[in-house]
């Protein structure tokens, strides 16, 4: 697949800098790809547990929702694992073993991913599972990962509050996402009063509840909250409470079918925002729901994610070009399409550190993993298993990309439990 | 007029309207003990719809009702059966999935609550008396079959046996020949002569031989009031009810 | 809540209030025509009239794409193109669907209720290897959506005029078709008396199709027009289905001015509590109330009192 | 002959019960490995949905579309029990308010509500697991059937109270967990619930809860109640003028439906580990119609046949075909009501019975004159 394939290494804290600083360098250019041969780690010294790990391949799974609701937002995340495991493959593989996978569908249904997790660990064996979406799948399938040791990387962005030792969070949990957009908007924007708006469940009521606290902290004000059923499509009233508020920051984490009617309605009832009175600012909105909005409809919202498309450096027009030359080019690639990308290479790092498919030792191993090849740039493993990222500020544009126009000078520390925002 | 506690049924002023038709119109009428009365009317008289009015199936506007002293249009329907007045539909209406002997069984006046019903046993005076009654009604040889096998005069002779088992004081019947063959007319006719003994009985009848045979009063109805009561002689010589009924 | 506003706000505001709850009885009443038709008028319980709306949905789609690329300088006016496209594509699969599986259910109402939902996975998996599990997103012209403003205050949104307009037209055009035409006699006959409404020369099997299809078809463009404020997606469908059975039911099932009142009061209502409660409250309580008035009022707001 | 007893038990159905025992506690624990009889067992959950529903559609012809209401009310009465226990103060140290229930604790409450406090103990909860939903269903169906609301009126209101109840779980997650539900529950009077002998124990527990079940469906049909029902369903109004108040009978079949369904959720959560509004709402609902429609509404036995075969080919192929899956569940649903309006159940009396009466009646002829019931008309 790739010529040039990427290859995460284990010690560079050293050069890590000047590669984001030089930026101009291809990321896999600086480091002649090491091929690890399986024959230097026999099959029994490996894998010690009874994983479905040959002298030839490691079967890893991928449990994601192909049919039901969920499959419009799920489908990036199994592009891009099956992406990161072609990669992978086509250097060498992990500790010289082709990585197969199994795949298997939640259809959107929690109980069937619980089922499909214990079938992919109790069953196939599998080493490791990329997978999960929804907070209630993951939460559906955490009691079988701690039950029978498996071990999941979870893609999405979510709100925190939990940190298994069986799971490695490579999306942002909630503080990550929050408190530096709503620092970006006050400092910048001068932005004094918010209206915050959500779908009606647990990730926008936790993240509205953190941006209520840090809002509060700052001085500011928070002169509405309001949240509709998922699926909801009329908002015309809350745009007049809106009205009424005159608020200088919308802060939206409205998700799924009502997104788009929210957005199409927001611009239908006359508030521009382009202009930036009242300034929309989201987390829930990536480039993949982009499409389904129209970018027309969303042009001069401001996202808060660690990853856009559009995102200037090697790595990531790298990973544009292989997503787009595997999926077709008119894939656009989300926040979490990329975070799902970084899961199979996090687990490569980590067994390749730990010398090790067994689990137990994987996660040993995890903590302190870094991965210099992200698309996003830099991350590296906390020892709460989230990663510290950068947290970005996007500006929609009219053709559904956005505009990098903030980034954190630091990764941001993951924070899934924080302290004064409960 | 004051209802006269000798009457088993007293009907007075009773008037429904759909959507401001009035099908029954200030109607009153009396039953006595052991009366036979037949209404009788044209089409669209309203007969049918003091039937339902009488045993709870259609609310009525404005009126009285009365049976033995109780209001029957503050009751359920359960209450008046309960009460001790049965109905039989113009067409016949019996559970055709049931056999025959289900379809008595139902109609058994005991286990009539939801845990009566749960505990039904079907013991020797039940069976007695389904095989009795199935006998009145010419079905004995049929207990086992289902309801809708049967003829059509024998769903008619079935529902009349459902109504026999619970031994109503006031029976109402709507057109109990319709629809039957010679035969079975001349046989349903020795049926209601046999059991209208002994209670009082609403029929509402086209067939002009059976009414004079059967009937102790006749009612015509006329556009939902009554238009002439009395013997079958009185009214036949009535020239109101010639006009509109009998001179057609 | 109020205080800190002058009265010309307050009043602009309440203005504004008033003309979205009118946009969501547009809507209502759009959802629900084509299902008081085949609801009301067939007693055919249509499951999968949700999927008939996003069917027009991606008649839309499709159609504005073939105009932005065939077709550019028309593209402003595509919608209109688009909708009786939407219309008569929904009413040929409608009449499809009625030949092939309704006709056979006319006397079990309860079992066209199982039949249609599994007619609605079916084109759901349809749309979804068709189009892509992601929602699509639906150009409308520029002129459609943006808002007019009426006062420097008052700001209307076009594509609620817009969807509004539409509502009244079809509403006028169905009760002339149900009400005026012989063919709208024919289909109460059908309705009222399937025997005998054949037995005096009524082509009744005709009849139903054509019912059917035209129920369909207004679904179809209530989908298209829905692309201006709504999502279109493979399972879009379903979120209008409790809605628009309610409104049908609530406003008595036969009668077509009642599903026009009971989309009004249900809109007002829902609007209204929206303003002063959070959204999802809102949506129970009008959910509850809808089912409380019918518990005491079974029959829906308009039914006639039938002599039995 | 018509004086025969009203037998609980007809030959044919001592040899249905018989065979689904056999299926049930012998063939499928010895030929599955516990993760598939574990399957098995949250399939055989729903069979008592669909019993429910032959009581009350089949036989009363009340077809609920709110079905997921009564299982999930069970279900979460179970779950708040075992989230309860699972939440002691050790084990939720790290919380801001120690002992109470995470999701909770996520959501600023500090103390546990009062409504949950009873929760603590196993016999309230047993209790409320059938009470709760019964209740419910009762409420429901005085106002319902006393204003004799019925056929698609009925089923469009139950799926309406469906939805609301959806979002009323969804919207109060302080309270009920949201939109994730009651998860991570881990022991039952500090049993673990989790391990591989819990799951077999538990799979025969609620193998013989099902039966049980059974026993009571089968009853109630061969009662006096069940022909009323069926009375009921085809001439309403001669029943009520029989003397019987139809409402009641309503009710009665209405919350026996809901306490079957209540249990099937109880041991759901139990068997699954988490509840959550997901199995409450619309589609679930319909899909449990689908079980029984597919078992035959007609049938308690059919119905566990339906909900067994309909989950299995629905693991099976959405495993195997993801695409064509929802093309062949939809395919299936309208096969059924077109082609099979008696379902499994329909097809066994019209084909496999009359064959297999045949070959039993040679054999009884031979050795003598056994004789068996005549074989029932199919009921459409």
């Amino acid at each position: 697949m790739s010529d040039t394939p990427k290859k995460p290494s284990l010690s560079m804290e050293a050069s890590r800098r000047s590669f984001l600083m030089g930026g101009t360098a291809l990321a896999a250019t600086l480091f002649a790809p090491k091929f690890l041969r399986a024959a230097d780690y026999p099959t029994a010294a490996v894998n010690t547990t009874g994983l479905a790990v040959t002298d030839t391949d490691v079967t890893v799974g991928i449990l994601h929702s192909v049919t039901g609701t969920m499959a419009i937002s799920e489908t990036g995340s199994v592009q891009a694992e099956k992406l990161a495991i072609e990669q992978i493959n086509a250097q060498g593989g992990v500790l010289g073993r082709q990585i197969k996978f199994i795949q298997e569908d939640g259809a959107s249904d929690w109980p069937t991913f619980a089922e499909k997790a214990k079938k992919l660990l109790v069953n196939d064996k599998v080493a490791s599972v990329m997978g999960c979406w929804t907070s209630a799948s993951r939460k559906a399938v955490l009691p079988v990962f701690e039950q029978y040791n498996g071990f999941l990387y979870y893609p999405t962005f979510y709100e925190g509050l939990e940190e298994s030792p069986n799971v490695i969070y490579t999306g942002q949990e909630a503080t990550q996402q929050i408190i530096a957009g709503i620092d970006w908007v006050t400092q910048t924007k001068g932005a004094k009063s918010f209206y915050l708006l959500g779908s009606d469940y647990i990730w926008p009521r936790t993240s509205n509840k953190i941006a209520r606290k840090h809002i509060e902290k700052l001085g500011l004000k928070v002169v509405g909250e309001e949240y509709y059923p998922l699926g909801h499509t009329q908002f015309n009233s809350v745009i007049n409470k809106i009205r009424l508020s005159k608020p200088d920051v919308i802060y939206a984490i409205v998700v799924g079918g009502s997104n788009v009617a929210f957005y199409k309605q927001l611009k239908a009832a006359g508030i521009d925002m382009t202009k930036e009175k009242p300034l929309l600012l989201t987390i829930s909105v990536t480039e993949d729901e982009i499409r389904g909005i129209g970018g027309e409809n969303i042009v001069g919202a401001y996202a808060c994610m660690k990853y856009f498309q559009s995102l200037d450096n090697p790595n990531n027009v790298e990973f544009v070009k292989e997503f787009k030359k595997m999926w077709g080019d008119d894939m656009v690639i989300g926040d979490v399409t990329q975070a799902a990308y970084l899961g199979p290479w996090l687990w490569k790092a980590a067994v390749e550190k730990a010398g090790s498919f067994d689990v137990d030792k994987v996660r040993e191993a995890s903590p302190g993993i870094e991965l210099t090849t992200a698309p996003e740039g830099y991350v590296k493993v906390h020892e709460n298993h989230h990663l510290w990222s950068k947290t970005r500020v996007g500006h929609a544009k009219a053709d559904g990309q956005y505009e990098v126009v903030f980034e954190t000078a630091e990764l941001v520390e993951p924070d899934p439990f924080p302290e004064g925002y409960q | 007029m004051n209802a006269r506690p000798d009457f088993l049924l007293t009907v007075e002023n009773l008037t429904v309207s759909f959507d401001g038709f009035k099908a029954v119109n200030g109607l009153s009428f009396y039953v006595e003990p052991n009366e036979c009365r037949v209404i009788i009317g044209p089409n669209g008289a309203g007969k049918t719809t003091v039937l339902d009015l009488i045993c709870g199936r259609t609310r009525a506007t404005d009126g009285k009702v009365e049976f033995k002293g109780q209001d029957l249009l503050k009751m359920r329907e359960d209450q008046i059966v309960h009460a001790g007045v049965g109905r039989k539909f113009q067409t016949p209406t019996v559970y055709e999935d049931l056999t025959v002997f289900e379809n008595l069984e139902i109609s058994y006046p005991k286990g009539h609550g939801v845990f009566g019903a749960l505990m039904f046993r079907r013991d020797d005076p039940v069976k007695e008396r389904i095989h009795e009654i199935a006998s009145v009604v010419f079905l004995d040889d049929l207990l086992d079959m289902k309801a809708a096998f049967l003829s059509h005069g024998q769903k008619q002779w079935l529902e009349i046996g459902m109504l026999l088992i619970q031994d109503p004081e006031l029976l109402m019947l709507d057109e109990p020949v319709a629809g039957m063959s010679v035969a079975e007319r001349k046989q349903t006719a020795e049926l209601l002569n046999r059991i209208i003994q002994d209670r009082s009985v609403i029929v509402i009848e086209h067939d002009m031989k059976f009414v004079e045979d059967i009937a102790t009063r006749v009612t015509v109805l006329h556009q939902g009031k009554v238009l002439s009561e009395g013997s079958m002689a009185h009214v036949q010589a009535d020239p109101k009810v010639i006009e509109v009924y009998l001179g057609h | 809540m109020f205080a800190d506003y002058t009265m010309g706000e307050l009043g602009a505001i309440f203005a504004m209030q008033g003309f979205a709850g009118l946009i969501l009885f547009s809507v209502f009443v759009l959802m629900a025509l084509g299902l008081a038709i085949i609801f009301g008028q067939m007693g055919v319980i249509n499951m999968a009239h949700g999927e008939f709306m996003i069917l027009g949905a991606y008649v839309t789609y499709i159609t504005s794409n073939l105009f932005a690329d065939y077709l550019p300088s028309l593209f402003s006016i595509y919608f209109f193109i688009a909708m009786i496209l939407a219309f008569f594509v929904t009413a040929a699969l409608g009449m499809l669907v009625e030949w092939s599986l309704i006709r056979h259910l006319y006397k079990r109402p309860l079992d066209t209720l199982l039949a249609t939902w599994g007619l609605s996975l079916i084109l759901q998996q349809i749309y979804r290897s068709v189009f892509g599990a992601r929602e699509v997103g639906v150009t409308i012209p520029d002129w459609m959506m943006g808002s007019l403003p009426l006062t420097d205050l008052i700001e209307v949104p076009i594509n609620g005029i817009f969807v509004m307009v539409l509502a009244i037209s079809i509403s006028v055009a169905v009760y002339f078709m149900m009400y005026r035409s012989s063919w709208g006699k024919q289909v109460r006959a059908v309705t009222q008396n399937r025997v005998m409404a054949g037995a005096v020369g009524i082509n009744t099997e005709r009849t139903d199709r054509l019912t059917f299809g035209i129920g369909c078809g207004v679904a179809g463009v209530a989908g298209s027009a829905f692309t201006m404020i709504g999502s279109t997606g493979p399972t879009a469908g379903q979120l209008y289905i409790v809605d628009t059975f309610l409104v049908v039911v609530f406003g008595g099932a036969a009668s077509l001015l009642g599903t026009i009142a009971s989309a009004f009061s249900i809109s007002q209502a829902q609007s209204i509590m929206e303003f002063f409660l959070s959204g999802s409250m809102a949506k129970v309580l009008t959910l509850l109330t809808v089912v409380g008035i019918l518990m005491l009022r079974p029959q829906g707001l308009f039914a006639l009192k039938l002599r039995k | 002959m018509f004086a025969k007893d009203n037998k609980l038990f007809s030959t044919g159905d001592i040899v249905g019960f018989v065979v689904l025992a056999v299926l049930i506690f012998i063939v499928l624990p010895a030929g599955l490995d516990t993760f598939r009889l574990n399957l098995f067992g949250k399939y055989l959950t729903y069979a008592f949905v669909a019993i429910g529903l032959v009581l009350c559609w089949g036989a009363g012809g009340i077809l609920s579309l709110g079905q997921g209401v009564f299982f999930g009310l069970g279900g979460y009465c179970m779950a708040m029990f075992l989230k309860l226990e699972a939440s002691t103060p050790e084990a939720t140290k790290i919380q801001s308010t120690p002992g109470i229930p995470d999701f909770m604790d996520w959501n600023q409450i500090t103390a546990l509500p009062m409504w949950w406090e009873p929760f603590n103990s196993l016999t309230f909860s047993l209790i409320a697991v059938v009470l709760v939903p019964v209740i419910f269903a009762f409420i429901i169906g005085v106002a319902m059937f006393r204003r004799r609301v019925g056929g698609v009126y009925f089923a469009i209101i139950t799926q309406a109270i469906a939805a609301i109840m959806t979002i009323l779980i969804i919207g109060q997650q302080g309270y009920t967990g949201g939109v994730n539900g009651i998860t991570d529950l881990r022991t039952l009077l500090g049993w673990d619930i989790r391990t591989d002998e819990a799951k077999v124990i538990l799979y025969f527990v609620n193998a013989v809860l099902l039966f049980v079940c059974l026993f009571v469906a089968q009853f109630i049909r061969k009662s006096k109640l069940g022909r009323i029902l069926i009375a009921m369903r085809d001439q309403e109004d001669r029943v009520r003028f029989s003397g019987y108040d139809v409402a009641n009978f309503k009710i009665f079949v209405f919350c026996a439906g809901a306490a079957f369904a209540a249990i099937g959720g109880a041991m759901f959560t139990l068997q699954v580990g988490f509840m959550s509004p997901s199995f409450v709402g619309i589609v679930p609902s319909i899909e449990m119609v689908i079980f029984c429609a597919v078992g035959g509404r007609l049938s308690i036995l059919g119905a566990v046949y339906g909900a067994l075969l309909v989950n299995l080919a629905k693991t099976t192929f959405s495993e195997m075909f993801p695409e064509l899956w929802l093309l062949g569940l939809g395919a299936l649903f309208i096969a059924v009501v077109l082609a099979f309006p008696n379902g499994l159940a329909g097809l066994y009396k019209d084909y496999v019975e009359p064959r297999l009466m045949a070959l039993f009646k040679k054999k009884a002829d031979d050795g003598g004159g056994r004789n068996f019931d005549s074989i029932k008309a199919p009921a459409e």
